[in-house]
């Protein structure tokens, strides 16, 4: 069975990447929200701005997640900017 | 319903008044209302985007509120955020906490603010003089979001 | 007028829409509003009256608006604070406070709430089963107002 | 001259003393507000509420006053009960 995941990007880094969301079949050696996170990285231009973690939030099915979080088939990950709403 | 994502304004009176609508045992009740300014770090703001992550913001809304359930005794909670597109002067958030007593309805409605700045899923995007651009975090909401302890998960990706 | 005292009710939506009413720095507003409970200290409650000093109410309140000034940016202030008869379910007092950032409209709207409460000359008298009664000042009304430190003359006369 | 003070009586404080204001020419020896409570609550029946300092407040010219304040000729002088409003 194959391992699909659901990312989503916002705000600046929706920008930066060039898309809102994407299907995602899981290479080999990607177990965590943080490896996913230097996955999408190592994509290229756009990309890296997902490599500076300080600047970079997750969300795993809707809660916010640490880099050493676990991800499962079928997770809805998301990947943003520190929030400033309110 | 204790919380609404929506781009349409609300009534602050109607939402207030709501809050200890038909009973007798709230003595007290502690709101906010955010407002879109015309000034931000130093430029002028003409206009102001939310964008937000519909599902999560929803569910970090109500998070939020049952955290503040669980550490105060409170009769009622509103919140209320909106998204889309506003202008300055126009309100982005209003945070709502009834109960027997003040202080206890004080202390919900900022920890509630304080936890919505460094946990829901909003970005600001102002339109200024020099273009668009994206609202930067402040160091000082976590600061501010600090002084609660801990609840759940920490927000940190790295 | 930042300060009123009178036996009317107020309308809270407006007061609030009126603190940033016609400007655009106002990034936050804290509100708060005091009603009338059912219950006090074990009793119920069928009515209550508030008694106060005409002269030095007004004074006492503006005193405790210009001492939150002096302490933190603000840019509007509103305090009503009701006298006369009242009934379970009804507002006795609004404190409402615009200020840029919420920090300060927080601080200041419960410090206000914490000085009326402790100098404000009001004084109420519940109707319950057993007979009107005073309604004792409270122990945690005189903690609550000592976190803030000094402000001028201390309120003893011992 | 003589020297008058007008004197006002609040809440629980007025029931006790059965008035709610008076005129009052100054006794030799009254020149602090403390001295003024001291003086008033020797009256007799329903004064002696005045007595209990922990529960009573003292304001002059429409201003909290500690007991070590002085008075003058014209002042207004208000004695009641720990304030309650809110």
């Amino acid at each position: 069975m194959m391992m699909t995941l659901r990312v989503l990007y916002f705000a600046s880094l929706r920008e930066a990447v060039g898309r809102a969301n994407e299907e995602l079949t899981l290479p080999e050696g990607v177990g965590t929200v943080g490896q996913l996170r230097d996955f999408l990285a190592a994509r290229g231009e756009g990309w890296d701005a997902l490599a500076q973690g300080r600047n970079v939030r997750a969300a795993r099915n809707q809660r916010m997640a640490r880099a050493e979080e676990g991800i499962e088939a079928g997770d809805e990950i998301a990947f943003f900017p520190p929030v400033t709403g309110g | 319903m204790s919380v609404s994502v929506q781009e349409a304004d609300f009534d602050v009176g109607a939402e207030i008044a709501a809050l200890s609508a038909g009973r007798l045992d709230v003595g007290a009740v502690a709101s906010f209302v955010g407002l879109v300014r015309d000034a931000n770090d130093g430029s002028s703001v003409s206009a102001m985007t939310l964008e937000h992550y519909p599902g999560m913001t929803e569910r970090a809304l109500e998070e939020i509120v049952a955290e503040a359930g669980r550490r105060w005794q409170l009769l009622a909670v509103r919140v209320i955020h909106r998204h889309g597109a506003l202008l300055p002067g126009e309100r982005i958030v209003f945070v709502g906490v009834a109960g027997a007593h003040r202080g206890e309805s004080f202390a919900a409605c900022e920890f509630i603010m304080d936890y919505l700045k460094t946990r829901a899923p909003f970005w600001k995007r102002e339109q200024t003089p020099e273009g668009a651009r994206w609202v930067d975090a402040r160091e000082s909401d976590d600061k501010a979001v600090g002084r609660w302890g801990p609840m759940g998960e920490p927000a940190a990706s790295e």
